[in-house]
């Protein structure tokens, strides 16, 4: 990706408030922008349609569809765009799921923001990144 | 009254659909857990690291704002954590007994879903024993829960009556009502578990229990528990 | 395998049980919330008070000490919420299915109690209905802490094998075992409910259900469920 370009980034998260924390995170950093935010499993399709972000974080328990489904889909229709998982649980079953249907990163909610960054500009060059608390279990 | 729900067979059901009504509950409370305690308190530690963020990056100008919405967020994700222990399980029902806890839960009933209540207590008030007042309470909660969503009434009116060895329950609307033995097959027909828990529970207290409804005359649920009655079937 | 258990007594006090085991589960849960998370919580929101005074005061340094400290018991406040949702009913059971659920469940079992566990899954891998996903981790659960109860087992294997219309699942302990009808008896007199259990949730799936043990060798337990029964006995 281009260095002069931002990274253009989805919140899916149906929690308002958590959504607008993460933003507020996000922006604090000149390299990253948040283009859109959804708050429905089955709006994020088509919220990547009509955005083409670089990158997703993507809740896993959100209505109408959860986020490891919403990530095999996305990976599908996608295969661009980097998904980044939040998520409360800390069971490694969860990573594992979610890594193989496609997303490259792993996080909990209760991550330090340095984390998040650090996730977002890693799963953008093509790394993974795994949350330090899980990634020990796998 | 019909005995349908009384047949071997169905007895049979019924302790299966407990089993059902078990797993749903839980499954219930886990996700009310996790979508409200656990994500209000994820939100909280994103809340402390935007604080953070901005005093390293010395944004003090907005840092008094971003502190006091910081601070409301602690205050009404704690508001959040107490709805949930009292949908749990009110402890004034253990701390402060049957009839306290009963109209603090009317009174919220009442104003949530905007449906009159009235509690009339007769006799000489006493503590019961912990598993009966929780079989009250909880069938006080289904027949205002099967009131809010069947029945379209304006009223409820509970009356308790402490008597020297018994305590009776009566539980009234004045909505839609129903056909008793139509209700005893829908109930046996499908996912419905209120009124079974209902009648369990009463058994579990070697009482008796009643219900009386007609299509639009409202229902009225009584239920009747020995005093003394050994605390658990065991 | 003798029909002992079969009476309608029997079934009745499961349900009694499952109705008052509920009851112990969401008191005890919600203690714990308040008396963990709900605390804690209730501390920081005093202390936010100071915190703010701090702002004011434009105290940056000591302002960062406040909030890692807030920040750390903020997460082992989520760290205890994580387990009692677990503990519940895991929500990768429903998120994921039930084999991811297994390996966790088994892995937590293995280093909590220090016994091995091997799971094997052979067939197709297939999503099946939730009552019959809940029904047969339930099954787990309960034969795991039988085995580490009553056996003093070194290893207990899983076999998961989807086939075409059915699930079968075995389970086997290298434990002291017992005596069929032995057991069977003990649990006629009263407070064994698990067997009973695991028995009455293969039921609700129209399945079968076979114990074998005997003194000294170990015990495997069987449960075989269509995989197409209708979801529940409705
Ligand atoms: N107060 C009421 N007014 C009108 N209809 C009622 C009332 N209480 C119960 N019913 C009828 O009886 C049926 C059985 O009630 P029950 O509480 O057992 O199940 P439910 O409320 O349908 O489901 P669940 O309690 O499991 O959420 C209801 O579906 C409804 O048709
Ligand atoms: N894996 C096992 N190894 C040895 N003995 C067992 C095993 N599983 C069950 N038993 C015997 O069978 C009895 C009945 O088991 P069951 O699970 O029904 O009841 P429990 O474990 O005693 O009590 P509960 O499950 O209600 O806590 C046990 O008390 C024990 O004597
Ligand atoms: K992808
Ligand atoms: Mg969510
Ligand atoms: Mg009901
Ligand atoms: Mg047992």
């Amino acid at each position: 990706m281009n260095d002069d370009h931002k990274v253009r980034v989805i919140i899916a998260d149906d929690h308002a408030l958590f959504r607008e924390g993460l933003k507020r995170i996000l922006e604090m950093e000149d390299q990253l922008e948040v283009i859109a935010e959804c708050g429905d499993g089955s709006e994020v399709l088509g919220c990547c349609k009509k955005y083409k972000p670089d990158v997703l974080l993507l809740d896993i328990n959100m209505p109408n569809e959860n986020g490891v489904i919403t990530t095999e889909k996305v990976t599908q229709h996608f295969p661009f765009v980097k998904i980044v998982i939040l998520s409360i649980h800390d069971d490694e079953s969860y990573v594992f799921e979610t890594l193989k249907k496609g997303a490259s990163g792993y996080l909990l909610k209760d991550m330090e923001s340095n984390e998040l960054i650090h996730a977002v500009n890693s799963v953008v060059k093509g790394y993974s990144y795994i949350h330090p608390k899980v990634s020990g279990k796998l | 009254v019909s005995r349908i729900l009384e047949t071997a067979k169905n007895r049979q059901l019924i302790g299966l659909k407990i089993i059902l009504a078990l797993e749903e509950e839980r499954k219930r409370i886990s996700r009310e857990i996790h979508d409200g305690i656990a994500q209000s308190m994820a939100n909280l530690v994103l809340r402390t690291e935007i604080v953070e963020r901005m005093v390293s990056k010395k944004k003090y100008d907005t840092l008094m704002d971003e502190f006091i919405d910081f601070k409301n967020q602690m205050r009404s994700g704690l508001e959040e954590v107490r709805k949930i222990i009292f949908n749990l399980r009110p402890m004034a029902l253990d701390d402060l007994g049957l009839v306290p806890a009963l109209r603090k839960y009317l009174h919220d009933f009442e104003e949530k879903y905007v449906i009159n209540t009235s509690i009339d207590v007769h006799g000489h008030e006493i503590r019961l024993s912990s598993a009966m007042e929780v079989a009250i309470y909880r069938f006080v909660q289904e027949f205002c829960s099967n009131t809010y969503k069947h029945a379209e009434a304006s009223q409820i009116k509970l009356d308790i009556t402490f008597e020297e060895e018994m305590i009776s329950i009566t539980l009234e609307d004045d909505g839609l009502g129903f056909d008793v033995e139509q209700m005893e097959l829908k109930i046996l027909g499908g996912s419905h578990y209120g009124i079974i828990g209902m009648r369990e529970r009463v058994e579990l207290l070697e009482g008796e229990f009643e219900i009386r409804s007609a299509s639009n005359r409202g229902t009225q649920i009584t239920m009747k528990v020995p005093v003394n009655a050994s605390e658990e079937k065991e």
